[in-house]
C-alpha cells in the first residue's frame, strides 16, 4: 500500500507552535519513562551492593537447599549400633526413640543374620554388612570396604578413599546415593532415605500402621476391632489424632489457637478501637487537644508492632495465647482508630443534621445516623485484618506466644524435621486461604460488596 | 376508611420483616458475644498468667525499660546515632521488597484478570498462585532462605518480596479489573501487542492506584522487615531482639532502637497516606 | 399557638446572616420566605428550630422563648417544630419506615432509640402517614433506592411523624424535578389544611410561593423586606426583594410544571389524604 | 500466704516444642499428683519468654541457662531461687564453650586466629557469646573487633554459626557441647552434636581451637514467692525423679543425666559478675 | 485492493450474531452499514479488524485470508486497516499526539513506544494529520481533556497515522452532537476522497449513510438484507432492513443538523483540508 496521503512536514505547516509543542510534551514523557526505569535500576543495584549480593550468591549453599527441598517430602530411616556395648543394632525413623521399629516391623532391606550381625540393603545396589563384633563391611559398587570399631578410633585400609567418603582415623562418612553411612568409634550408623511422610497417619503403636487403604476402609466398616472395645473406626481417629511422631491433634491445637488470637484480637480491638475512634474525629470531637491526644495514641499502639507488643505484654500475662491476643488487640486497635476516625470523618452531615432537626439526643444521632454509614466500612476492615492477622499471629506464635508459629519456627531452627515444616506450612497456608475466602464471602453476604 | 387493610397490611409485613431482621441480627450477634466471650475464655484458660492477675501488672514491664533508658538519657542520641545503618539496612529492605514485589504483582496482577490476561484460561492458576504466595507468612519463607543463604539481609528481602507480589497482586488487578477496555481494545486495533496493550493503555489508568498501594505497602514492610530482624534477617529488628532479650543493663539501647523504629514507621506512615492522598485524590486506598 | 420572634440576628464573622428578623404568627397559615441565595432564609429556619444558635433576638412560642431552651428541654423543641431539608437529610441505608420512625426518637425512651423496638403502634402510624403521602408501597425499601421526590415524601413523613405544631421546610422542592416538586409541595398545603399545622417554607421561585402560600416573606441581605399576601406581592415587590434590575423576569425563578395549574385545593383529593 | 491454685512449668531447650511438650508431660503429672493442683507446661520459643514468665509471675518453675538465672536475678533478686541443677553421667553439672574451625584452613587454636573472623552465636547465650567474650580477653585475644580477630560477627544461633564455620562464612565459631564422649560425634550432647546428626557438618572436616572453662549448667528454679511446702515438694519430686523414673528424668535433663542435685545462688555468682562485667563494657 | 467476504459468521452461543455476509469490495469507495440495534454491524467490523474471531468464513484481501493470520501477521494485519469506535478508545490519561503516535505501535519497536523514543519524522506526521483534522492545537493535551468531538477527530488521526488501505468506523458518531457528528462524517469522506482509502462506517442513521456513502449495505439479525447505492435504498427497503411497520419514519433515525444540508462536498473545505 502505497501512502496516498501528502505528507510533507515543516513548510506546509501552518504553524510551528502545535508541532514544538508535541515535541515538548513527546519529550517530557520521554524523560519520565526513562527517568523511572533508571532510578528504580539505580536503587537496586545499589541496595545489590549494600546487601553484598554477589557474596552472597557465591556463599549460597544450594546443597542445602537440595537437602531441604529432598526432606520435605522424604524421610530417614536409622539402622544404628551403639559399639560401646555391642547391642543389638535398632532400626528406628528418623532415629527417633517413639519410631523404633519392633523385630517384627522392620523394614524389608534389613535382615538380622542369626549370629546378631545384620545386613543392610541400600538404594543402587550398594550394601552394609555389620558383624556381631561391630566390623563392617561395606559394599558400593562392587567394590568392598572393611571399616572397624577400635579402642581408641576406627581401623580400615582404604587407600586413596573415593570422593563420597569422607575418612579419618576417627570418622568415616560414606554419602551415597539416598543414605549415608557413618562409622565411628561410638558408633555405626546407616540412613537410608525413603519417599513420604511416614507415620503420617499412624504411629507405631497403633494397630493400624502399615495397613493398605483398602483393608484400612475394610477394617473402618467391618472386620474384628483392633483395639478389643472400641469399633475401629474411632480407634483410628484416636489413633491418628493421638499420633506420636505427628502429634495431630495438638498441631490442631495450635492452629485453633492461632485463629482464636486473630479473632480475640481484631475483634476485640474493633470494639476498643469504635468509641475511642469518635475522639480522633474532628467532626465529633471538636476539642483540638483530645483529638491530637487520640490520634497520637493511635500512631503510638500502631507505630508499635505487634510483636513488640507481645514482649511488653509477656511480662505481664506469661506465655500463652492471651499475650498475643492482647498484642493483636493493641496494635489493631491503632490501625483501626485510624481507620474509623477517617471513615467518621467522611460521613455524611446531612443525616446527622436531619435527626438532629426531630429533636434527638446524640447517642440515638450516632446510633442511627453514625453507625449505618460506618458500619460497612468498619466490617470490612475487621474483616480484611482478620485474614491478615492470621497470618500474623503466626508469626508473633514464633516468637512468644505459642500456636502453629511456634511448632513451625521451632521446627525450622533445629533442623531436624523438615518433613513436619512442610506439614506446618502446608496447614498454614490453607488456613490463611480459608480465612481469606472465609472473609471474602462474609463481606460479600453481609455488606453486598463483591467479593 | 377504605385504606386501612391496605397500610395495615403493609404494616403488618413491615412488621415481620422487621423482627425477621431483628432476630437474624440478634442472632449473629449472640454467636458473636458467644465466641468472643468463650474464645476470651479459653485462651485465659491456656495462658500461663491470668487477665485480670496480669492487668495491674502490665506496666511494669515498660517502666523497668523506661527508668533504664531514662536514667541514661544522655547517651540516647549517641546509641540512634550507631544504630543509623541498621535502620538503613531495614528500610531497605522494605524498598527492594517493595519494588520487586510491586513489579511481580503488576505481572501477577496483568496475567490474572479477566479481559486483559494473555492467557483467559489460566486467569484461575494464576489467581491461585497469588493467593498462596499472599498465605506464606514472610517468616517462613525467611527461615528456609537463612538456611539456604545465610542470616542478613538478603532472605529477609526475597522473603517480603514474595509475600508482597501476592498481597499486592490481588490489590492490583481489583484496581485493573475496574480499568477500561476501550484504550486496549482501540491498541489492540492497530495491531499493538499485548506488552504493548498493557504498558501503554492499562497501566496509565491503574498508575495512580497502584502507586498508592505500593506506598500503603511500603509502609507495611518497613514494620515486615524490622520484624524478620528478630529471627536474624538483619536490620534494625536484629538490635532491638539483642537489646531487648539482654535485658536490664540493655534497655537503653532497646530504648534507642526503639524510638528509631518508632518515629521510622510513623514518618513513614505519614508520609505513604499523605502520597496515597495526592494520587488518589482523596479515595482512600485499602 | 402564637409565634413571634424579635430581633432574630445570626451573625457570622462578618456577614450578618439574619438581621433583626421579626415577624408575628398568630394562628397557623403556610408561609413562604423568598430571597435570593445568600439572604438568610436557611439561616433563619435553622434558628428556628434551634440547628443554628441566634446571635441575639427572641424567639417566643406560646410566651417562652424557645431560643433560651438548652438540653432535652431544647431537643422537646425541636421535636415539636419539624425541619424538613433541600436535601432530604434522610439515613439512606436505612429503609423508609426507621427513618419515619427517627421522627420518634425524642419521645420514646434510649433503649427504643438503640435498639429500635418501635411499638407496633408507631410503626402502623409511621405506615399510615407513608400511605397518606402515597409512598407506602415504599416501606420497607431503603432509602436511598428511592427517586429524589419520594425520599423528599419521606422526609414529610418523618415530620409528620413529630407530629409538630410548625414544620420549617428548607427549599424542599429544590432538588426535584417538577412533576416531583409538585407532589411535594401539594403535600405541604395539604397538611397545613387539613391538620392546621403552620408551615413555614423557603421557596426560591416566586411561583411557588404566590401559589400555596397565605403569607409571604422577603428576605434581602438578611433582612425582612417584604411581608404579606401573594396579592400584594407585586413584581416591583419581587423585584425590591431580588434586588433585581428592571429586566427582571419572574419566569427565571420558576420551575412550575404548568403555569396553569391551580394550587391543589382539590376536595376530593383532601378527603383521601384526611381519610387515616 | 495463700495456696496456690495452679502451676506453671516453663520448659526452655534447643528442642522443638512439641517434643518438648512430650518429654516433660511426665513431669506435668507427678507434680499434679504431688502438689495436688493442675499444672501446665509452656514452651517459650526463647530464653526471654521463660524469663518473663518467672520474672511476672505466671511461671513458677523452669530450669534455665546460667545467663538466664543471672538476667532473671539482676533484674530482680527477689524472683526466683535456684534449688537444684542437672548432673551430666560423670556426674559433673558442667558444659563447655567449644571454639571449632575447618579443618583445611590451617587453623589449629585460637592463636591462628589472628587476622581472621570469629562468629559468636546468640548474644544473649551464656556458651555461644557471654564465657568465651569474656575469658578470652583474659587469654590475650582482645575481643575488639580488628584488634586481634580482623571481625566479630553474629550468626544468631549455635546452628547457625556451625553452618557459616562449615560454609566459611567465618574462620572460626563458638558453640557449645558437654565435652563428654568423642570430638568425632561431635560429643554426646550440645549443638555439635545436633548438627552432625543432623547431617550438617561431618565432625572430619572441624578442628576444635579452643575449650572454655566448665560452664555451670542453669539451675531449676522457682518463684521464690511460691509457699514453702509447695517449693519443698516440687524440689523433691524432681531430685528425686531419676530414681522414680529415669526416662522421664531423662526427658526432662533433655539428654542422659546422673539426675538433679542441689544448687545455690553461689554457684552462679561468677556468672552474675561475668554478665554484670559484659554489661559495663557495653555501657562504655 | 480487492477485498472479499466470504460467508462471514460468527455465532455467540445462540446467537448468529453475523450470519453468512459475504460482499465484495473492488475498489476504494466509501461505504455505510445500516441496520437496528443487535443486527450485527458492530461484530462484522470487529471480524474484518480481527478483534473478534470468525466462527467461519474467510476474508480475502488480495488473495490472502486474513482471518487465518496468527500473531505477528495478524497485528500487521490489523495495523493496516484501521479501526474507529463509537467511544473513542483513546487512552484517555495520556496526550493527544502520544495516542496519534499510537498508530505506529506495529511498525515501531515496543520500547519507541514505553519510552517516548519516537522518531522526529512520525512526530511530525502526526502533528501534521491532527492539523489536518483541525485539532493540531490540542496536541499536547490530554486525551481525556477534549471534547467528544475532538476526541474522535484523535482517534481518526490515531487511524490516519496506521496509514492503513481500509479504515473501518464502528458508530463514530453516535456519541457526539450533531454539529460534531458532522464534522466527524466529513472528515471520513474527505479522507476517502482525497486519499482514496477504503471506509467502512457503521451508521445508525439512516440520512448520514445515505448522504456520505457511495454504497450502503443493510443488515438484519446478522445478514446482509441489502447491498446497494443510496438512490436503491427506497423507504421500503430501509423498513425492510428495519424490520418496521408501516409506521417507520425516516426522522425517527435522523440526527442531522439541518436535514437540508448538502454533503461536505464543498470544494473550497476540501481545499482546505488538502493544504498540508
Ligand atoms: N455556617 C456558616 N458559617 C459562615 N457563614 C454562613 C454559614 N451559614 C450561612 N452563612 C452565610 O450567611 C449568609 C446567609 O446564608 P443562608 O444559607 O441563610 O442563605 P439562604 O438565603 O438560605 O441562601 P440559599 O438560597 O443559597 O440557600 C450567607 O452569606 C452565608 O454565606
Ligand atoms: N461478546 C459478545 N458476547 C455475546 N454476544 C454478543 C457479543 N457481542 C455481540 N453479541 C450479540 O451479537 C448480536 C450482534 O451484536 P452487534 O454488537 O454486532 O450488533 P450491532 O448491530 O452493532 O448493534 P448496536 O447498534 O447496538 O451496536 C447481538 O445480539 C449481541 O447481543
Ligand atoms: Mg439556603
Ligand atoms: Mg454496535
Amino acid at each position: 500500500m502505497t501512502p496516498q496521503i501528502p505528507v510533507t512536514p515543516a513548510p506546509a505547516l501552518p504553524a510551528p507552535a502545535p508541532l514544538d509543542a508535541a515535541r515538548r510534551a513527546i519529550a517530557r514523557q520521554r524523560r519520565i519513562a526513562l527517568a523511572l526505569p533508571v532510578l528504580l535500576l539505580a536503587y537496586l543495584f545499589h541496595a545489590a551492593i549494600a546487601f553484598d549480593l554477589a557474596g552472597v550468591a557465591g556463599r549460597a549453599r544450594w546443597d542445602n537447599a537440595v537437602t531441604l527441598m529432598g526432606d520435605f517430602w522424604s524421610y530417614k530411616v536409622h539402622v544404628t549400633r551403639q559399639n560401646r556395648d555391642g547391642a543389638r543394632p535398632e532400626v528406628s525413623i528418623e532415629g527417633m526413640r517413639q519410631a523404633r521399629f519392633a523385630p517384627d516391623q522392620e523394614p524389608g532391606w534389613v535382615t538380622r543374620r542369626p549370629d546378631g550381625g545384620v545386613d543392610v540393603a541400600l538404594p543402587a545396589g550398594n550394601e552394609v554388612h555389620i558383624a556381631a563384633d561391630g566390623a563392617a563391611r561395606l559394599v558400593v559398587d562392587g567394590t568392598a570396604y572393611d571399616v572397624a570399631p577400635r579402642g581408641d578410633g576406627i581401623a580400615f585400609d582404604i587407600p586413596g578413599p573415593p570422593a563420597w567418603m569422607n575418612a579419618s582415623d576417627r570418622r568415616l562418612t560414606a554419602t551415597l546415593p539416598g543414605a549415608r553411612v557413618t562409622f565411628t568409634r561410638a558408633r555405626t550408623e546407616i540412613l537410608r532415605r525413603q519417599a513420604g511422610w511416614e507415620l503420617f497417619f499412624f504411629d507405631l503403636q497403633s494397630p493400624f500402621y502399615g495397613r493398605s487403604l483398602p483393608e484400612l476402609a475394610r477394617l473402618a466398616v467391618a472386620g474384628p476391632q483392633l483395639r478389643p472395645g472400641t469399633p475401629n473406626i474411632a480407634a483410628m481417629g484416636q489413633d491418628f489424632w493421638r499420633n506420636g511422631i505427628w502429634h495431630h491433634g495438638d498441631v490442631a491445637w495450635a492452629m485453633f489457637e492461632t485463629v482464636l488470637m486473630a479473632f480475640l484480637g481484631t475483634m476485640g480491638a474493633g470494639l476498643v478501637a469504635l468509641p475511642l475512634a469518635f475522639l480522633a474525629a474532628s467532626n465529633f470531637t471538636p476539642a483540638r487537644l483530645v483529638r491530637q491526644v487520640a490520634r497520637r495514641g493511635f500512631d503510638f499502639l500502631r507505630g508499635v508492632d505487634a510483636l513488640i507488643w507481645t514482649i511488653v505484654l509477656s511480662r505481664a500475662f506469661g506465655p500463652g495465647p492471651l499475650t498475643g491476643s492482647l498484642a493483636i488487640l493493641l496494635t489493631d486497635t491503632g490501625s483501626f482508630g485510624k481507620l474509623f476516625s477517617e471513615a467518621l470523618e467522611n460521613v455524611d452531615g446531612k443525616p446527622i443534621e436531619g435527626l438532629r432537626s426531630t429533636g434527638a439526643g446524640a447517642l440515638a444521632r450516632n446510633r442511627w445516623a453514625v453507625m449505618p454509614q460506618i458500619s460497612p466500612v468498619i466490617l470490612s476492615q475487621l474483616l480484611y485484618f482478620l485474614e491478615s492477622n492470621t497470618r500474623s499471629a503466626t508469626v508473633i506464635g514464633a516468637i512468644t506466644g505459642g500456636g502453629i508459629g511456634l511448632l513451625l519456627v521451632q521446627a525450622i531452627q533445629t533442623q531436624k524435621d523438615w518433613e513436619h515444616v512442610a506439614y506446618y506450612i502446608v496447614l498454614i497456608v490453607l488456613v490463611v486461604m480459608l480465612m481469606d475466602w472465609l472473609s471474602g464471602r462474609l463481606r460479600a453476604r453481609l455488606i453486598g460488596e463483591r467479593a | 376508611m377504605t385504606q386501612r387493610p391496605i397500610h395495615n397490611r403493609i404494616a403488618a409485613d413491615y412488621r415481620a420483616l422487621a423482627a425477621r431482621r431483628r432476630s437474624y441480627s440478634a442472632i449473629l450477634w449472640g454467636i458473636f458475644i458467644a465466641l468472643m466471650v468463650a474464645g476470651f475464655r479459653l485462651a485465659n484458660a491456656r495462658s500461663a498468667g491470668g487477665f485480670r492477675a496480669g492487668l495491674p501488672q502490665i506496666l511494669d514491664y515498660p517502666a523497668e525499660l523506661v527508668a533504664e533508658a531514662w536514667s541514661k538519657a544522655a547517651g540516647l542520641p549517641g546509641l540512634m546515632a550507631g544504630f543509623l545503618p541498621a535502620l538503613v539496612e531495614t528500610i531497605d529492605i522494605a524498598a527492594v521488597s517493595t519494588i520487586l514485589g510491586a513489579l511481580g504483582g503488576a505481572v501477577g496482577a496483568l496475567l490474572s484478570t479477566r479481559g486483559l490476561a494473555p492467557w483467559p484460561r489460566l486467569v484461575p492458576l494464576f489467581r491461585r498462585l497469588m493467593d498462596i504466595t499472599r498465605a506464606i507468612p514472610d517468616i517462613v519463607i525467611a527461615l528456609l532462605l537463612i538456611f539456604v543463604l545465610g542470616g542478613g539481609p538478603i532472605p529477609a528481602a526475597l522473603a517480603i518480596s514474595f509475600h508482597t507480589a501476592g498481597a499486592l497482586g490481588k490489590m492490583f488487578s481489583e484496581v485493573a479489573e475496574n480499568a477500561s477496555l476501550a484504550p486496549v481494545e482501540g491498541l489492540e486495533s492497530v495491531g499493538a501487542n499485548w506488552l504493548q496493550r498493557m504498558m501503554l493503555g492499562v497501566l496509565p489508568q491503574v498508575a495512580p492506584d497502584w502507586l498508592s498501594y505500593a506506598a500503603l505497602r511500603f509502609e507495611i514492610n518497613i514494620r515486615a522487615s524490622a520484624i524478620l530482624g528478630f529471627v536474624g534477617a538483619g536490620g534494625i529488628g536484629y538490635e532491638l531482639r539483642n537489646a531487648i532479650s539482654w535485658g536490664q543493663g540493655r534497655y537503653d539501647a532497646a530504648a534507642a532502637v526503639f524510638l528509631l523504629l518508632f518515629l521510622t514507621i510513623v514518618a513513614v506512615d505519614q508520609a505513604s497516606s499523605a502520597i496515597r492522598n495526592r494520587l488518589t485524590g482523596g479515595r482512600a486506598a485499602r | 399557638m402564637r409565634i413571634e420572634a424579635r430581633g432574630l440576628t445570626r451573625i457570622f464573622g462578618a456577614t450578618r446572616a439574619v438581621d433583626d428578623a421579626s415577624f408575628v404568627i398568630e394562628r397557623p397559615c403556610m408561609i413562604g420566605i423568598i430571597g435570593s441565595s445568600g439572604a438568610g432564609k436557611s439561616t433563619l429556619l435553622r434558628m428556628m428550630n434551634r440547628l443554628t444558635d441566634a446571635s441575639a433576638g427572641r424567639l417566643i412560642v406560646d410566651g417562652r422563648d424557645v431560643l433560651a431552651l438548652r438540653g432535652a428541654a431544647r431537643r422537646a423543641w425541636q421535636s415539636d417544630c419539624a425541619m424538613i431539608f433541600q436535601q432530604f437529610n434522610l439515613v439512606p441505608r436505612l429503609d423508609v419506615v426507621q427513618n419515619v420512625l427517627h421522627g420518634l426518637l425524642n419521645k420514646r425512651g434510649t433503649l427504643t432509640a438503640l435498639f429500635g423496638l418501635w411499638p407496633a403502634a408507631d410503626i402502623e402510624r409511621a405506615v399510615a402517614i407513608l400511605d397518606r403521602l402515597g409512598i407506602a408501597e415504599q416501606a420497607p425499601k431503603r432509602a436511598e433506592a428511592l427517586s429524589g421526590g419520594q425520599q423528599q415524601r419521606v422526609a414529610i413523613a418523618r415530620a409528620l411523624m413529630q407530629d409538630p405544631a410548625i414544620i420549617l421546610a428548607d427549599e424542599p422542592i429544590a432538588s426535584l424535578d417538577p412533576m416531583n416538586a409538585q407532589v411535594v409541595m401539594d403535600s405541604l398545603r395539604a397538611i397545613h389544611d387539613e391538620d392546621g399545622r403552620t408551615v413555614i417554607a423557603n421557596l426560591h421561585t416566586l411561583d411557588t410561593a404566590r401559589r400555596y402560600c397565605d403569607r409571604i416573606i422577603g428576605m434581602r441581605k438578611g433582612r425582612i423586606v417584604f411581608d404579606g399576601t401573594p396579592a400584594q406581592l407585586t413584581t416591583a415587590a419581587a423585584r425590591d426583594i431580588y434586588g433585581a434590575g428592571a429586566g427582571f423576569s419572574e419566569a427565571a425563578t420558576s420551575t412550575a410544571l404548568e403555569p396553569q395549574h391551580a394550587p391543589a385545593r382539590d376536595p376530593a383529593y383532601a378527603a383521601r389524604l384526611l381519610a387515616d | 500466704q495463700e495456696p496456690i491454685t495452679r502451676f506453671n512449668i516453663g520448659v526452655l531447650g534447643g528442642e522443638n516444642a512439641q517434643d518438648r511438650m512430650t518429654s516433660n508431660e511426665c513431669l506435668r503429672k507427678y507434680a499434679e499428683e504431688a502438689l495436688g493442683v493442675p499444672v501446665k507446661l509452656f514452651t517459650p520459643a526463647d530464653y526471654d519468654g521463660v524469663i518473663q514468665g518467672l520474672l511476672g509471675g505466671t511461671l513458677d518453675a523452669a530450669i534455665l541457662g546460667a545467663s538466664g538465672y543471672a538476667k532473671a536475678y539482676l533484674t530482680d533478686p527477689e524472683a526466683v531461687e535456684p534449688v537444684l541443677v542437672k548432673t551430666n553421667l560423670d556426674g559433673a553439672a558442667n558444659y563447655f564453650s567449644i571454639g571449632i574451625a575447618r579443618k583445611d584452613h590451617a587453623i589449629a587454636s585460637m592463636d591462628d586466629m589472628k587476622g581472621k573472623v570469629l562468629g559468636f552465636g546468640d548474644p544473649n547465650s551464656t556458651s555461644g557469646y557471654l564465657i568465651p567474650a569474656v575469658e578470652l580477653p583474659k587469654q590475650g585475644y582482645s575481643m575488639k573487633p580488628g584488634e586481634y580477630f580482623k571481625d566479630i560477627k553474629f550468626t544468631g544461633g549455635h546452628e547457625q554459626t556451625i553452618v557459616a564455620v562449615k560454609n566459611g562464612d567465618v574462620d572460626g565459631g563458638v558453640t557449645w557441647a558437654d565435652g563428654l564422649g568423642n570430638w568425632e560425634d561431635g560429643y554426646n550432647s550440645g549443638a555439635l552434636r545436633k548438627a552432625v546428626d543432623a547431617g550438617l557438618v561431618d565432625m572430619n572436616d572441624l578442628v576444635q581451637i579452643w575449650k572454655s572453662e566448665p560452664i555451670p549448667e542453669g539451675p531449676l528454679v522457682v518463684r521464690k514467692a511460691l509457699p514453702a511446702d509447695v517449693k519443698e515438694k516440687f524440689t523433691a519430686l524432681v531430685a528425686g525423679l531419676i530414681d522414680k523414673d529415669k526416662e522421664c528424668a531423662y526427658g526432662v535433663a533433655s539428654g542422659e543425666t546422673g539426675g538433679f542435685k542441689p544448687v545455690a545462688h553461689d554457684a552462679y555468682a561468677t556468672i552474675i559478675e561475668v554478665r554484670k562485667l559484659e554489661e559495663q563494657k557495653k555501657a562504655n
